[in-house]
């Protein structure tokens, strides 16, 4: 099989796990009890205003021909109208996804450019001083609460030394791209951008971090101590092609399918890591829209959440397939 | 009386007086200023905030000012939301025929007179010259079709404020003035328009769908929407048109935190310019920092534990007061609320409508509260009080605290569970009395400023949040609605706080204050009404 | 299914690891806490006492600034006073908001997360387990079929998902009468431990899939072992072969498994907790919470405390499950899902 | 190096208790050895305790021969070999001994080094820095492991991989110096750099066409194809003519051949025995070729060691040692081959098993005597010493070097107890020697 149609048919049976998604997000309303209506509604809104609001939103029709029209109008990108907001979720929701997104980046590349490296120094000098705080250092990484450690970031990286914002997201970082093209000060722009993102970066960074450590160390050992390194060493090879070339190369392929299945806890980290950061993403968007029963906008964050993760593990599977050729035979 | 301002440097001297509301009556909404306070000028050490560009308090040259509030908006249309944060977002941008001063008075907005008419209608003359943020001028049609969208459900949209104007017969429209009937009389008509109703052109809602209106803004007040990132933060800019003459400031921008730690942090780190709730423990963090100061208002929102008359233990009168003897309100305002808090013994708050003057709260007195426990028959009783998580100041702490006093009453038992606002008031405004709590702490804001707007709605048979059926406090407020002599109507609406006090439907707890932390770069005054005015403020 | 040799490993491991014997300890310790927290707690932990809010730990004695409100001649004013704020022998670690003793709220909260931790991987296991098990026994569209369920189940984030099951269903909880108490060996104690069922269910009905992919994977590759082919040349039916050849021998895997998913839950717990999705009050995420208010204005120790009890016991059951890991089953790497 | 000094390097073997009539060679490398052993053991220090892996070893190595080193498994040969090119990892240590190398260019770069024994044109390799170790690896020394499977990285083609192993000498030659920094000139900048931008690579075009140059050499058809396969795609056999090329890739003087065959079936087998003594043949190099299997010394060697418990216990011409045979476990060696002119000579397996390597657990006695069945009183007063037959280059560690067995010496049957009775030839762990050690 080739590459094309092994991602071909990931991609198939990423579209049915999407319909699943849906169909459950849809099924939620129904086995939740209490009416939408009181979010919209105000305390003291009589029967009449409550009914008449109700036809307004279509949620006095059969539940099938809800599911029907939901699934028709989602086919054209109509995910409704906020019962909140009364705005159009679609446009919602991608306003949202960017900073979500971004935020999710910024703590993936903090996790993975401190991680690796830091794997494997710790797989590659085993049992010295710098093995064992690595271990220790993601052992904690991987113990402590995000939303505690973000707390802790603020505590004293904004408060106490006022080195970073303590919250929002300033500017996003389209706008230190645009700073160029606008003649605007690029270095202001990116440390504006800096002080913003650093701190829940980091935040929810650490978790992965940690586990990226602890996988690229154990998968370093592992790695090191097999034939063919053994081999590249009696062939002369240096040491930095042995570790990075060959065995970290072999140690990410594992590594990589773990990362996209903690996907999901990277999202859910960042819906946390939103709310202590007061970062204006998905995460921040699902907690009002539970909060307030908004359930156009809460199904249309949760079938992104849940497309975003099928996406990205369609992604990881090509990737590990090009990585692992025999994956595709398989 | 020194000010914190004069006093910030000896700030570690062991007592101090910090003016708020009233005091600051010295500095004036409109002044700006004493001047004498040259620290606050210097803006020096605001530099290393220069990279942000959105920071306001930098240099001379532009006003910017930022306000951070727990929530932002549920969309821009004026007309289908509820509650007061969208009112503060979109209330920079749309106005109402009338308007409230800071204490509440009720003063002209887009009318400059307004009268009842012999058959008790209302009408209001609408001031001449005032134009849309988009240029076109306000008609009296704008206003006809406001109200009739806002009171008639097949006029666009069905709005959650449709009970907010009275039970509006028919509007008419005639030149420059706009005429309102009502079905029977309608005492509280200025109130209820004062403080609801904001006016929207008829065009440019027609012609544009639901989510364009929820994103933009088309009004007459003083700030015009420049960006809306939906979440996260609207940016306004003067209205150059403004009827009363554009805002000193030069850029609004409106955000929100839902950490009261956070909004506190931001105030100090000037990000921002007002931050609205400031917990009392960080009072003396904002107050003793160079940046800005506490500015506190008594508001219009009452807190109490309601509790429903039709179900044991609380069908005894006897135990509800109990209740009212076995919780210690005044430790709860000094050691929750940090004195945050003023308490309260009727429905009605001071300096509304119909609050009277001569009723005393229920003293804290537990020997009583058993001894009434004992004689309700309900001793030995176990009681659960619901209480909303984060809705109001220190909810749970309050409902934890209380719970805790009444539980120390040797023959009540009683626990705190928590729940979702959302959730708790889905059951509160049950339609069924039977299917609402038994026993929860709730708040009301009254923004009306009249009493009737607090006991109709909580206390009456026919209220959507009721948790009483009494005949007599029915009849009173039915006569209320009737009577048209003002003063006469405020003698019925005091003997009914009066009749409230004795049922005590409810735990009496106490009335919330606003509290704000407010920028030293900006001189601004809260307000009664829970609502925030940017455009009163001025540069320091 | 614990044989000698699973013993000596088991040993052998512990001997030479510092971590394991830290890990150990710390969980004992733990355990230990939880169960006895009636008689280890020095007061009662939701009795508030308003007059003594906000003391610091011992040892963190200092002056600081209390501001208040009152009511002049109808003008509110603040006052702002020096107080000596002294740490009581008393509160340990000193007291929250509401005058609550935190080292009290700190044994107690961890009887919430123990349990919590525990009962929700038991739900987890014991649905994952069983449909993992049949699923790669049978294989064919049973286990495509799980398959599919689990990829659904997978695309929504734990946190996520519980939070929207947890809001839109309620926070139920139920009120286990404390067996001390009610023996009245410490009167003084709350007489129930507030278990938050909702809680529980959820992150069990989040969780289960890990716990279907292990046993999945054991039930394929244990399917072609000789003993189990020779069981069904003798005639014995599939749920007898399962349960007496299949399970015990995927037992392992999933013992580590459920040891790594107890500390995830803990901290989905807390994550809960400390977004306001919970049914109790006593828990270490809700003190996060509460605290996170006083964490600027000086009074630290409200937040820090519970969320370093978090760290240290989510690491302790982490280093127990190294411990199992690298003696029992050397070749499966830890991937549950956490918060 | 002064003679004095040499003296006193000298003594210190002297001092060590090896007799000058040792079965190993001593002394002076001569000219025309490549390599020559003394002394060399290497030791592994685990939870268990220290296991004497290699003890004492010594041998020499000449231009042009194939030396067998032949052994049940745990008998230290391939420990032997791993730390012949300094590869032994922890907890395994080289503890003692010398490595003398020749290599004139190298003797004269450390000639006049105090720290470095430097005797004509031999270097003692145990004395130079590990990076001039490591840089010996490739153009000096090669070694081809028992399993090519898990010698190549799968997930990189086989051609890169050998191209790599072309790249390094040819960087090497290029720039000298860099081979012995400790990153050889090849940081985590420059990989990055080769990582990041497109057209760049460790390994250049010339190499990529060396390595299919050397694939056609060993015998690979379509090399050109194959070069671009996955070592998955490899045949066990193609596989170990690859390893082969890759060895050959630095040309070196020594190949080290650790098991070649073992991984492969018996027919391919012999046609890997055929490619190594071609390649030695033509390019005339030295190889050291480790087996458990006297059947390939028989066909290949020149000289052949044998190795027991960490020692070599008989060394000699292949003749001498196959036909001399004085060391009981030679005998049972020869005897658990099948005897191709008798074919009805039932085989023999050594009975019992390979003793502890543990130090703390070997007696101070012959380590062979409980299996040995010519075991007598003398073996169990101490180790016994080597011995060396000076004219045929031969000879054993074993009391019966210089006399005859005496049957009526023998110790009685069961004198070993329990380990006596594993003379039950179906107990074979002792020759199954499928793994390295």
């Amino acid at each position: 099989m080739s590459l094309g149609r092994f991602a071909l048919k990931r991609s198939l049976q990423g579209i049915g796990v999407v319909w699943g998604v849906v169909t459950v997000v849809f099924a939620l309303r129904f086995v939740t009890p209490g009416s939408p209506i009181n979010a919209v509604a105000p305390l003291d809104a009589s029967q009449e205003t409550r009914q008449a609001i109700a036809a307004e939103l279509g949620l006095d029709q059969p539940l099938y021909i809800q599911y029907g029209q939901y699934i028709f109008d989602l086919l054209q990108g109509d995910m409704g109208r906020s019962y909140i907001r009364g705005q159009e979720v679609t446009t919602l929701v991608f306003e949202r996804l960017p900073a979500t997104v971004e935020l999710a980046i910024a703590a993936s590349v903090v996790a993975i450019v401190l991680a690796i490296p830091l794997g494997v120094i710790s797989a590659t000098n085993r049992n010295d001083p710098v093995d064992y705080g690595a271990t220790l250092l993601s052992l904690g990484g991987i113990s402590t609460p995000n939303f505690w450690l973000g707390i802790m970031l603020i505590l004293i990286f904004a408060v106490e030394f006022n080195i970073f914002n303590t919250s929002g997201r300033g500017v996003d970082v389209g706008d230190v791209a645009l700073s160029v093209a606008n003649a605007e000060p690029f270095v202001g722009t990116l440390l504006t951008w800096l002080a913003y993102i650093t701190l829940p970066a980091i935040a929810l960074g650490t978790y992965f971090m940690a586990l990226i450590t602890r996988l690229t160390r154990s998968g370093m050992l592992d790695e090191l101590s097999k034939g063919y390194v053994q081999a590249a060493r009696a062939k002369g090879l240096p040491r930095t092609l042995i570790r990075y070339k060959h065995a970290l190369r072999n140690t990410l392929i594992p590594v990589i399918t773990v990362l996209g299945l903690q996907l999901g806890t990277l999202i859910g980290g960042a819906v946390i890591t939103e709310a202590v950061f007061s970062w204006p993403g998905l995460g921040t968007l699902v907690i009002e829209s539970i909060n307030n029963r908004d359930w156009p906008a809460l199904q249309g964050s949760l079938i992104i959440i849940g497309t975003s993760f099928v996406l990205v593990n369609i992604l990881v599977d090509v990737v590990y397939a090009y990585l692992d050729p025999e994956v595709v035979n398989d | 009386m020194p000010t914190d301002n004069d006093n910030h440097v000896d700030r570690r001297t062991v007592l101090k007086y910090a003016g708020t509301a009233g005091a600051v009556g010295l500095a004036g909404c409109a002044g700006g200023g004493d001047g004498s306070d040259g620290e606050d000028g210097s803006d020096g050490d605001d530099g290393m905030d220069g990279g942000d560009g959105e920071d306001g308090s930098d240099g001379g040259d532009a006003f910017e000012v930022g306000v951070t509030m727990g929530q932002m908006d549920s969309g821009l249309d004026p007309q289908d939301h509820a509650e007061t944060n969208t009112e503060i977002i979109v209330g920079q941008a749309y106005e109402g025929v009338l308007d409230r001063d800071k204490e509440g008075g009720i003063i002209a907005g887009l009318a400059d007179e307004w009268e009842r008419t012999d058959d008790g209608s209302v009408r209001f003359m609408l001031r001449d010259g005032v134009t849309f943020h988009n240029g076109d001028d306000l008609t009296a049609e704008d206003v006809r079709y406001s109200i009739r969208r806002i009171v008639f459900e097949d006029v666009g949209i069905v709005s959650p404020q449709s009970n907010d104007l009275g039970v509006v017969d028919e509007v008419t429209a005639g030149d420059g003035e706009v005429t309102v009937s009502f079905e029977g009389y309608n005492p509280i008509a200025f109130q209820l328009f004062a403080t609801n109703c904001e006016i929207m052109q008829q065009s440019w809602v027609e012609e544009n769908g639901g989510d364009y209106i929820n994103r933009n803004a088309n009004g007459t007040g003083p700030f015009r929407v420049t960006e809306y990132n939906s979440g996260n933060e609207v940016l306004y800019e003067p209205f150059e048109d403004y009827w009363d003459g554009a805002p000193e400031v030069d850029e609004l921008r409106m955000s929100a935190s839902s950490e009261s730690s956070t909004r506190v942090n931001q105030l100090l780190a000037e990000e921002t310019d007002i931050v609205t709730n400031v917990p009392p423990n960080e009072v003396s963090r904002v107050n003793g920092s160079d940046v800005a100061t506490i500015n506190s208002v008594a508001s219009a929102r009452i807190i109490f534990l309601q509790m429903r008359y039709d179900v044991e233990p609380f069908s005894s009168q006897q135990f509800r007061q109990a209740l009212n003897h076995a919780v210690d309100v005044e430790s709860i305002i000094e050691n929750v609320l940090n004195g945050f808090g003023n308490i309260t013994a009727q429905p009605t708050l001071e300096g509304h409508v119909g609050y009277n003057p001569d009723i005393d709260p229920y003293p804290y007195d537990p020997g009583e509260a058993e001894r009434l426990v004992e004689e309700s028959g309900h001793a030995g009783v176990e009681i659960t009080l619901e209480t909303p998580i984060g809705r109001y100041l220190r909810d749970v702490e309050i409902a934890q605290a209380a719970a805790n006093q009444i539980n120390s009453l040797s023959n009540v038992t009683c626990e705190v569970e928590q729940r979702e606002f959302s959730s708790l008031v889905q059951d509160v405004t049950a339609p069924d009395i039977e299917d609402r709590p038994h026993f929860n702490l709730l708040g009301w804001g009254n923004a009306e400023f009249d009493g009737s707007q607090t006991l109709t709605p909580l206390l009456s048979s026919s209220g959507a949040l009721t948790v009483l059926e009494n005949d007599e406090l029915d009849g009173l407020l039915t006569d209320a609605e009737a009577t048209e002599d003002p003063d006469e109507r405020v003698e019925i609406l005091q003997e009914a706080n009066q009749l409230a006090h004795d049922l005590a439907p409810w735990v009496f707890m106490h009335q919330q204050f606003s509290v704000y932390g407010v920028s030293n770069d900006i001189s601004w005054e809260p307000r009664a009404d829970e609502f925030i005015d940017p455009d009163t403020a001025t540069q320091q | 299914m614990v044989s000698s040799r699973v013993i000596r490993n088991l040993k052998k491991e512990f001997r030479q690891s510092g971590l394991a014997k830290l890990g150990l300890a710390l969980v004992v310790l733990i355990l230990l806490t939880a169960v006895f927290a009636p008689f280890i707690a020095p007061h009662n932990p939701t009795d508030q006492q308003l007059d003594q809010s906000e003391l610091p730990p011992i040892g963190f004695s200092e002056t600081s600034e209390r501001t208040s409100s009152q009511m002049v001649d109808g003008e509110i004013q603040t006052v702002t006073e020096e107080v000596e704020v002294t740490a009581d022998p008393d509160h340990v670690f000193g007291t929250d908001g509401l005058g609550r003793d935190m080292f009290s709220r700190v044994v107690y909260g961890a009887r919430t997360s123990l349990v919590v931790g525990v009962l929700g991987t038991v739900l987890a296991a014991s649905i994952g387990v069983p449909v993992g098990l049949l699923a790669g026994y049978h294989r064919g569209r049973v286990d495509d079929a799980l398959m599919r369920i689990a990829d659904v189940s997978l695309a929504f984030p734990s946190l996520v998902l519980a939070v929207a099951l947890i809001g839109l269903w309620g926070r139920a909880a139920v009120n286990v009468p404390d067996p001390f108490v009610v023996a009245g060996l410490a009167p003084e104690m709350p007489e129930s431990f507030v278990l938050p069922i909702t809680v529980v269910i959820v992150v069990g009905l989040v969780n289960w899939v890990w716990f279907a992919r292990v046993a999945r994977g054991e039930a394929l590759s244990l399917r072609g072992q000789e003993y189990v082919k020779a069981s069904r040349a003798l005639g014995a039916d599939d749920n007898t072969i399962i349960l007496r050849h299949v399970l015990p021998n995927a037992i392992t895997p999933i013992i580590v498994l459920g040891t790594v998913q107890v500390a995830a839950i803990i901290l989905l717990e807390s994550s809960l907790s400390f977004l306001g999705f919970s049914g109790t009050t006593l828990s270490w995420g809700f003190d996060i919470a509460q605290g996170r208010d006083y964490v600027s204005s000086g009074q630290w120790w409200i937040a820090s405390i519970p969320g370093l009890a978090i760290m240290l016991s989510v690491i302790g059951i982490n280093l127990l499950g190294d411990w199992l890991r690298d003696a029992l089953d050397p070749g499966i790497e830890g991937e549950g899902g956490a918060a | 190096m002064s003679d004095a000094e040499r003296t006193v390097a000298g003594e210190s073997a002297a001092s060590d208790g090896v007799p000058v009539d040792d079965a190993a060679p001593s002394g002076t490398p001569a000219v025309d050895d490549v390599l020559s052993v003394r002394d060399l053991s290497t030791r592994f220090f685990t939870e268990e305790g220290q296991i004497n892996a290699v003890e004492s070893v010594s041998f020499d190595l000449r231009e042009d021969e194939i030396l067998g080193v032949v052994g049940e498994s745990g008998s230290g040969k391939s420990v032997t070999a791993l730390s012949l090119v300094d590869l032994v990892e922890t907890p395994g240590r080289i503890t003692a001994g010398e490595v003398w190398y020749r290599d004139a260019d190298l003797a004269e770069e450390f000639r006049g080094d105090d720290a470095v024994r430097v005797d004509g044109d031999h270097v003692d390799l145990r004395t130079v820095p590990p990076s001039v170790r490591r840089s010996l690896r490739g153009p000096s020394f090669s070694v081809i492991f028992q399993d090519p499977m898990s010698s190549f990285n799968p997930s990189i083609t086989v051609g890169e991989q050998i191209a790599e192993a072309v790249e390094v000498q040819r960087r090497a030659r290029a720039n000298p110096r860099s081979t012995r920094s400790r990153t050889q000139g090849y940081g985590l900048g420059k990989l990055l750099l080769d990582g990041i931008v497109p057209g760049r690579d460790y390994t250049s075009e010339e190499s990529m066409e060396r390595a299919v140059e050397l694939l056609g050499q060993v015998g690979i058809p379509d090399p050109e194809e194959r070069v671009d396969e996955y070592p998955g795609q490899f045949s066990g056999g193609m596989l170990q003519r690859a390893m082969i090329a890759q060895a050959l890739a630095g040309e070196p003087d020594v190949l080290i051949a650790d098991e070649p065959t073992t991984a492969l079936d018996v027919t391919i087998q012999a046609q890997i025995l055929n490619l190594l003594k071609e390649i030695q043949a033509d390019r005339g190099m030295s190889i050291v070729l480790i087996t458990h299997d006297l059947g390939v010394i028989a066909e290949m060697c020149d000289r052949v060691c044998v190795m027991y418990a960490g020692e070599i216990v008989e060394r000699g011409t292949l003749d001498s040692v196959f036909e001399d045979t004085v060391h009981p476990y030679t005998q049972g060696l020869l005897g658990s081959i099948p005897d191709v002119d008798d074919p009805r000579a039932r085989l023999e397996p050594i009975a019992g098993n390979v003793p502890s390597l543990v130090d703390a657990e070997m007696d101070d006695r012959c380590y062979f005597a409980d299996r040995c069945p010519k075991a007598m009183e003398a073996c169990l007063d101490k180790p016994p010493e080597a011995t060396v037959d000076a004219a045929a280059d031969h000879g054993a560690k074993c009391v019966l070097a210089d006399r005859e067995y005496d049957p009526a010496d023998a110790l009685p049957d069961d004198y070993f107890g329990e380990a006596g009775e594993a003379a039950d030839p179906d107990d074979g762990a002792a020759t199954d020697g499928g793994e390295g050690e």
